[in-house]
């Protein structure tokens, strides 16, 4: 049912798709972000820090509660598993000390699946938390890489992309230190290709948080 | 020893970094040492095949049932495998009685990337008549002590069941249409890779493989690498936790190489030993 | 369970009655209370029996339905089971509070059934591996007042026995099978319940042991036998419930004593459902109200 | 997380002004919230704002067999969900009565009205119908919840298109997008919800309650109409008591209402179809205003990856080699096996009892029990009572399989020791 | 059909291929279910271990010569959880039981996962409730949990044995071990069969589990039904079970004793649990 949009032909370059990002646009949610990349869009939602169930409760720490929210249906186990690895993502770069005996709710609603999901609904979070101004060490985000059965790599792939690729990689970085904070593969790949997509992601993850930073002077600018 | 113990209690992190100092652990183990590996087959006689994992006190047993289903609309020539975690009350008291919590979950999900990433059994494979008639593996792995490191023992106690899966042959009636099995004869299930998984944590910078419980609590982060018997990745699973450069990563797939090798080497073994009886 | 809080002293009196052989409300030990039974009293049921045991109240209700038959039994029927604790009964069976003595009970149900001679269930079967009847057997707990066990079973047997149902014929095509209703309401399928099993509950108190508990009896009680006999005093169920243990020669008193009560039960429901049964359409209803 | 409480305060104020026919928004009584709609990239997508109440549809399908009772007609199924996102309130996978209440009322707007022709999306009768699934999420809560949902659910049904299917035979074919064009749903007519809510025991009413209002109001009266002002399903509730003519003149303004929504809905359609037809760019993307400081966009990035290769290199030539020296494994019996010989575990001789299953399997005897010994490491020290002692209360480990082979002795044999049973052991190995 | 979300999805429906062994095949495989003749009140050959589950307070390991393999752990004593603050101060202690298989451990088709048996768990908190001191644990809760791995027949009486193990090993007060046989009767009539294989008891007319407290000499659990019989029957199986358990006992009480044993050498530091142990095996 896929009508995906013709990406602009950039020759053979590795290229992100068009990234768009607004911040604070639910009027509930203490933080909210809607994140579209290419086709793909995500919104997210951010409630915290506020009261937390004691039987959740964690005495010197926040407890982060991550939501992922499939389109069509009820979250499975899939979604589960997605929603732990934000979880432990967002868990070692939010400063979750400073908010001891608290709840971190971060609920995430995919609006459309168009390929690099799993980074998109990093990317979402990563702007919700900015968005709900929540102290963090660095920011992160989160970038998909696809490898063809040449082992060329596709930044940023989209639907079609990833189903034909051979393996796709998806990464977590901060923005500290460019480390990997998450790291989650799908299909089987050498080890020269994983450590290529690494760089090629820590590359992409430069223009992402630029685009961060751009986009927060942007909505600190006009004050 | 009730001092430490104290100790112990107290101030967990300060007492493991005090062991970590001198390169080793509270269990005595190096920081790149596995625990003892004990693997048993085919000791469940009511599954089609079963292996028993212990690695160290972590405990899991697999049991893979065969049944017959019809295959998937999308893919008719495919069967299915339906790998699932279990981590009953009985296995810690972390956990609560009732449908599986959320590391459970998580762990079924990471077993079934697994199985479709490496391809360990093509789907294909599995498919008896197109469109009509196929296999359903259901896997389950239950852990029965939990003791860390549970996603290394769910994937050797899941391969080694694998290998010991006999499967009946099976043949289509003509008249009535039905299938007919015949228990007598049997044969095994045609295993295309064999991944198997090397965990690590993280801790102040440092990696230490196969964590204990303990460890894991500890631990600001795990990561887990399956590898197959070519060297190729089929998980490189990092959910979240401290960061990670590439160069340390490479030191986590080197000692997985080796662990993959070791783990082989072991189930080569054993299924050799059932055969030759 | 639905159950009474007594004081020491209360118990004390009970189970001091006990042993004279004079309880309470003035039975002996091996008296079951005055049981009011009524069949038909749901009409949209196939079959349906209102059971009063003293303060015990049981409405069953049986209906049946087609289904496909279980693939291990494929020309055998079924019969389902589903205990209704209405909170009306009791407060405490208000939201989920009734459910789990509600699968004890139809788990009790369904292992007196599991047996090939209690109902024939091959009658059931329309034609094997493709159509068969299931009687889904509701029971509602109206009121409890203590031997719901006991009540409960008399209420499935009377309910069975008033069991009707339509006679289907099947119509072989060149294209495949038809199922055909029979047109006449009165061409029936009746089940044989001789030996449907009543449940006799012993419970324990003190040294001796009484049947048909009250609420009150209950609370002294620490272990009780449950057991379900059929008409000819055959023995096919056998259960100790509660916290307490049984001395093994009691037990072996309790089933004597079991045997015994169990076929009185039997022959003294048998002839009160037969005896409505003749009234036919003179019979007056009673009803919820009488 | 429980929801903040209005205080009495807040409550007083909201009340004196609707007395005075005020809201808090400047709206007047019968004035609806700002109407958006915007469709995603996929057919059958779309979120409706009413004013910042958002909620997201999306349609999807799928063939599956019939209900047996209704062998030729198609399955609609419905599912609002309250996301976490939109209420703090909101707890994830709950059935809330809330829930419920609204996810009945959007059934009976929308399916027992008819307004999709369900015999329409029958395959082969009996067989395969279409099953057309509605999944609603609210993402933002601020009141009115039925009326966005109930727009938005008709908005995705007529955005949506299916696949075209051809029947040969018994053969089904599936179209993709490329092969055919998907077809829309057959649609008689589009049912709204319109929500009234009522103060002060009827005697205000305000159309397209917020969420504030909604928290201080007496009942709630929701009307469902098509643009021929059919009433699709009408329902009050909160226990108010009506007059007749209230409820005739609500369903008045509903009739005016659902004709405005309705066009908008129709202009929005249009434009959308006009947009994807003459290959113009679509989707959430383009409705997000540009002006907005709190939105931004680049166009696509290149990304600069010469050196990548060189990089991974450099990190792979670094590191370490996989360590060649390998653990030998140690094969205890058939079918366990063992590598390493670090920590002792107190699981210890599990497999043993394991391994007397492989014994019966095997017609092996002493050999096999000398091998369950061995994994416990002391070899054979007890080994020898094991077979000839009976037992012998030492230490070593392996003592722990007791083993009743009662086949020895018979009979009266309340008082047996258990150690003619462990003696019995040994012809019954035999006789394997 | 609801779909279970938290488990990993396979397809709608399967079958167990044991259905489709054409009946001929089947036939020629009956014969050997039906044993020659046994000795109906031989007991089946029984391994029992004790302490083996490293996070578990007490655990034990039961396994039959037929298949059978039963775990069972047990957690607690811990505040009792629920009763929704409103009762408060409940003298004794609740004993939570659950029993549940393992998804492959029957023969024919897997049993969907995670579902309780309401009734075997009642069962064997009916039979354990009498054995230990609940009045020693106001308020808390003991949680007992019995799973079984495969099962070969006589699966509950298995499981009471292991329970019994395992909270002896937990170090919970008890007035007496559990000790418990399985029965049942052929389908052509004729004697009782102590602790029947998986074939036998499939076959059987009626099944009966008794759990004994062996010291004391009192039925803690009884739980059985079938084909009907005479009460004469039905006692005559009685009397064999409790021969039977009677005999288990001296079995479970060793392999108690071995546990304690082995926890005194290995670990001296830890007294708590050396202490403990013996102290439960020696009040029975």
């Amino acid at each position: 049912m896929e009508t995906e949009q013709k990406r602009f032909d950039s020759g053979d370059l590795p290229a992100l798709r068009r990234i768009l990002c607004e911040q604070g646009l639910l009027s509930r949610p203490d933080g909210s972000a809607s994140w579209i990349q290419g086709d793909t869009s995500v919104l997210v939602g951010i409630y915290g820090p506020t009261e937390v169930k004691v039987s959740k409760e964690i005495y010197d720490k926040a407890t982060f509660e991550v939501l992922l929210k499939p389109k069509i249906g009820l979250p499975g186990v899939y979604e589960r598993s997605r929603e732990q690895m934000i979880k432990k993502t967002c868990e070692a770069v939010v400063l979750g000390t400073l908010h001891p005996r608290s709840s971190i709710t971060i609920v995430i609603q995919v609006v459309t699946d168009a390929g690099s999901l799993l980074s998109s609904c990093l990317n979402a979070t990563c702007m919700g938390l900015v968005d709900a101004g929540l102290p963090m060490n660095s920011l992160f985000c989160g970038v998909t890489c696809a490898l063809d059965a040449d082992g060329n790599i596709t930044l940023d792939p989209a639907m079609k992309q990833e189903k034909e690729a051979r393996a796709v990689l998806t990464f977590a970085i901060d923005s500290a230190e460019k480390k990997i904070l998450m790291s989650n593969t799908k299909g089987s790949c050498s080890v020269e290709e994983l450590q290529q997509c690494i760089a090629a992601s820590q590359r992409a993850a430069d223009t992402i948080f630029q685009f961060y930073r751009d986009s927060a002077h942007r909505k600190y600018s006009k004050w | 020893m009730a001092a430490a113990g104290g100790f112990r209690t107290v101030e967990p992190l300060e007492y493991y970094r005090r062991f970590l100092k001198e390169n080793c652990r509270p269990d005595g183990r190096e920081l790149g040492e596995f625990r003892t590996t004990t693997v048993n087959v085919g000791s469940i006689t009511t599954a089609d095949g079963s292996a028993l994992v212990k690695l160290g006190n972590t405990t899991v047993i697999c049991g893979i049932k065969a049944e017959f289903a019809v295959p998937p609309v999308d893919s008719s020539n495919k069967g299915y495998i339906v790998p699932n975690v279990d981590l009953p009350l009985l296995c810690s008291s972390r956990f609560r009685p009732g449908p599986p919590g959320e590391e459970a979950q998580a762990a079924s999900q990471f077993m079934a990337d697994v199985i479709e990433n490496s391809q360990v059994v093509m789907k294909e494979d599995l498919c008896i008549v197109d469109g009509k008639l196929a296999w359903v593996l259901y896997c389950d792995m239950i852990c029965l002590d939990y003791d860390g490191n549970l996603l290394d023992a769910c994937m050797c106690a899941f391969l080694a069941a694998l290998k010991n899966v006999q499967l009946p042959a099976v043949s289509i009636n003509e008249e009535t249409g039905l299938a007919e099995v015949n228990l007598k004869e049997k044969t095994p299930l045609t295993i295309r890779k064999e991944p198997v998984a090397a965990s690590f944590i993280l801790f102040d910078s440092l990696l230490i493989v196969d964590p204990t419980a303990e460890e894991e609590d500890l631990a600001t982060g795990t990561v887990t690498i399956v590898t197959d018997e070519e060297g190729k990745l089929c998980a490189v699973h990092k959910p979240g936790g401290s960061t990670l450069t590439g160069a340390k990563l490479q030191d986590c797939i080197s000692r997985a190489v080796t662990r993959h090798k070791e783990v082989k080497k072991l189930l080569d073994k054993l299924i050799k030993s059932k055969k030759a009886k | 369970m639905a159950s009474v809080v007594l004081s020491e002293a209360e118990k004390v009196y009970i189970m001091h009655g006990v042993q004279e052989d004079l309880r309470v409300d003035g039975r002996s030990c091996e008296d079951y209370r005055c049981a009011e039974v009524e069949t038909d009293v749901v009409s949209n049921t196939s079959g349906s029996a209102r059971v009063k045991l003293g303060h015990t109240d049981i409405l069953v209700g049986v209906k049946a339905e087609m289904g496909t038959p279980k693939l291990d039994k494929p020309n055998e029927g079924s019969l389902e089971f589903f205990v209704d604790c209405s909170a009306n009964a009791t407060p405490e069976f208000e939201g989920r509070g009734g459910e789990e003595l509600g699968t004890e009970i139809a788990n009790t149900l369904y292992r007196i059934f599991n047996n090939e001679s209690s109902i024939d269930l091959k009658l059931l079967c329309i034609n094997p591996r493709e159509h068969c009847w299931v009687l889904y057997v509701d029971v509602l707990l109206l009121e409890c007042g203590g031997n719901l066990f006991d009540a409960i079973s008399l209420a499935v047997k009377a309910a069975l026995f008033n069991t009707r149902i339509p006679k289907v014929r099947v119509l072989e095509d060149e294209g495949g099978r038809e199922i055909e209703l029979s047109d006449d309401p009165f061409d029936c399928i009746r089940l044989n319940v001789d030996n449907v099993p009543c449940i006799v509950t012993l419970s324990k108190i003190g040294h001796r042991h009484i049947v048909d508990a009250t609420l009150q009896e209950e609370a002294c009680s620490l272990a009780s036998l449950l057991i379900s006999v059929t008409s000819r005093g055959a023995l096919t169920c056998m259960k100790k419930m509660g916290r307490g243990s049984l001395d093994p020669e009691s037990i072996f008193e309790m089933m004597e004593t079991g045997k015994r009560v169990g076929k009185l039960l039997h022959s003294s429901l048998q002839t009160v459902l037969d005896e409505e049964e003749n009234l036919g359409t003179a019979r007056k209803k009673v009803g919820f109200l009488g | 997380m429980k929801e903040t409480p209005l205080s009495n305060c807040e409550k007083r104020f909201l009340l004196r002004a609707i007395e005075e026919r005020k809201r808090l928004d400047g709206r007047q009584c019968y004035d609806y919230r700002n109407i958006r709609i915007s469709f995603g990239t996929d057919y059958g997508c779309c979120i409706v704002e009413l004013g910042k109440t958002r909620v997201l549809g999306q349609v999807s399908c799928e063939l599956v067999s019939p209900k047996p009772n209704r062998a030729t007609e198609g399955i609609l199924f419905f599912n609002l969900e309250l996301s976490p996102m939109a209420s703090p309130a909101f707890e994830p996978g709950r059935q809330s009565d809330l829930l419920v209440k609204l996810n009945r009322l959007l059934e009976r707007c929308l399916r027992n009205s008819k307004c999709i022709d369900t015999e329409s999306l029958c395959v082969v009768a009996g067989e395969k119908v279409w099953q057309i699934r509605v999944d609603l999420h609210l993402l933002n809560h601020n009141g009115n919840i039925i009326d966005a949902a109930s727009i938005a659910a008709i908005v995705a049904l007529c955005h949506f298109r299916r696949p075209d299917v051809s029947v040969q035979g018994e053969e089904v074919t599936l179209y993709t997008p490329e092969e055919r064009d998907p077809v829309p749903l057959s649609i008689h007519h589009m049912p709204i919800c319109v929500s009234f809510a009522f103060f002060q025991q009827g005697t205000y009413l305000l159309v397209d309650p917020s969420e504030q209002e909604e928290r201080v109001m007496d009942g709630l009266l929701v009307i469902a109409m098509n643009k021929h002002c059919e009433i699709c399903t009408i329902q009050s509730s909160g226990g108010i008591m009506l007059l007749k003519d209230q409820v005739l003149l609500c369903s008045k303004v509903t009739g005016v209402k659902v004709a405005e929504i309705t066009e908008l809905i129709q202009k929005a359609l249009a434009n959308d179809q006009k947009v994807r037809k003459e290959g113009g760019k679509f989707g959430f993307a383009e409705s997000i205003p540009n002006q907005r400081i709190t939105a931004f966009k680049i166009e696509q990035a290149t990304i600069d990856t010469d050196d990548v290769q060189e990089q991974a290199e450099e990190i792979i030539a670094k590191a370490s080699p996989p360590s060649e020296v390998l653990a030998n494994p140690v094969l205890w019996a058939p079918g366990t096996a063992q590598i390493g010989e670090g920590v002792e575990n107190s699981w210890g001789d599990f497999e043993e009892s394991e391994k007397e299953e492989e014994e019966e399997e095997v017609a092996q005897d002493k050999s096999t029990t000398d091998d369950q010994t061995m994994e416990m490491g002391d070899t054979s020290v007890g080994n020898q009572d094991k077979k000839d002692e009976t037992i012998v209360l030492s230490d070593s480990e392996e003592e722990d399989v007791i083993i009743l082979e009662p086949e020895g002795a018979q009979k009266n044999r309340t008082e047996t020791s258990y150690k003619q049973d462990i003696a019995s052991k040994k012809p019954v190995s035999k006789k394997k | 059909m609801p779909l279970d979300h938290r488990r990993v999805p396979g397809p709608e429906e399967s079958q167990s291929p044991l259905l489709f062994v054409p009946s001929s095949a089947q036939d020629g495989e009956a014969p050997p279910a039906q044993e020659a003749s046994r000795d109906p009140t031989a007991l089946q050959p029984l391994f029992a271990r004790v302490g083996l589950l490293s996070q578990a307070k007490g655990s034990a390991y039961v396994e039959l010569d037929g298949g059978t393999k039963v775990l069972c752990a047990v957690a607690g004593p811990r505040e009792a959880a629920g009763g929704g603050g409103g009762g408060g101060g409940e003298p004794r202690g609740r004993l939570v039981c659950e029993f549940r298989r393992a998804p492959f451990s029957g023969r024919g088709a897997r049993s969907r996962p995670g579902e309780r048996e309401p009734e075997l768990s009642l069962a064997l908190q009916e039979a354990l409730e009498p054995a230990v001191r609940l009045a020693r644990y106001p308020r808390a809760q003991l949680e007992v949990s019995a799973l079984v791995l495969q099962d070969g027949g006589s699966a509950l009486a298995a499981a009471l044995c292991a329970a019994g193990l395992a909270l002896a090993d937990a170090g919970v007060e008890l007035y007496d071990l559990v000790a418990a046989c399985a029965l049942c009767r052929p389908p052509s009539g004729g004697e009782w069969l102590l602790q029947p294989r998986e074939a036998e008891e499939r076959a059987a007319a009626a099944r009966l589990t008794v759990a004994l407290l062996p010291s004391l000499n009192q039925v803690a659990g009884l739980l059985g039904s079938g084909q009907g019989g005479a009460p004469d029957s039905w006692a005559q199986a009685l009397r064999l079970a409790l021969d039977g358990c009677q005999r288990l006992y001296p079995l479970l009480r060793q392999s108690l004793l071995r546990a304690a044993k082995r926890a005194a050498t290995a670990e001296p530091s830890e007294e708590e649990d050396a202490a403990e142990a013996p102290a439960a095996t020696t009040g029975t």
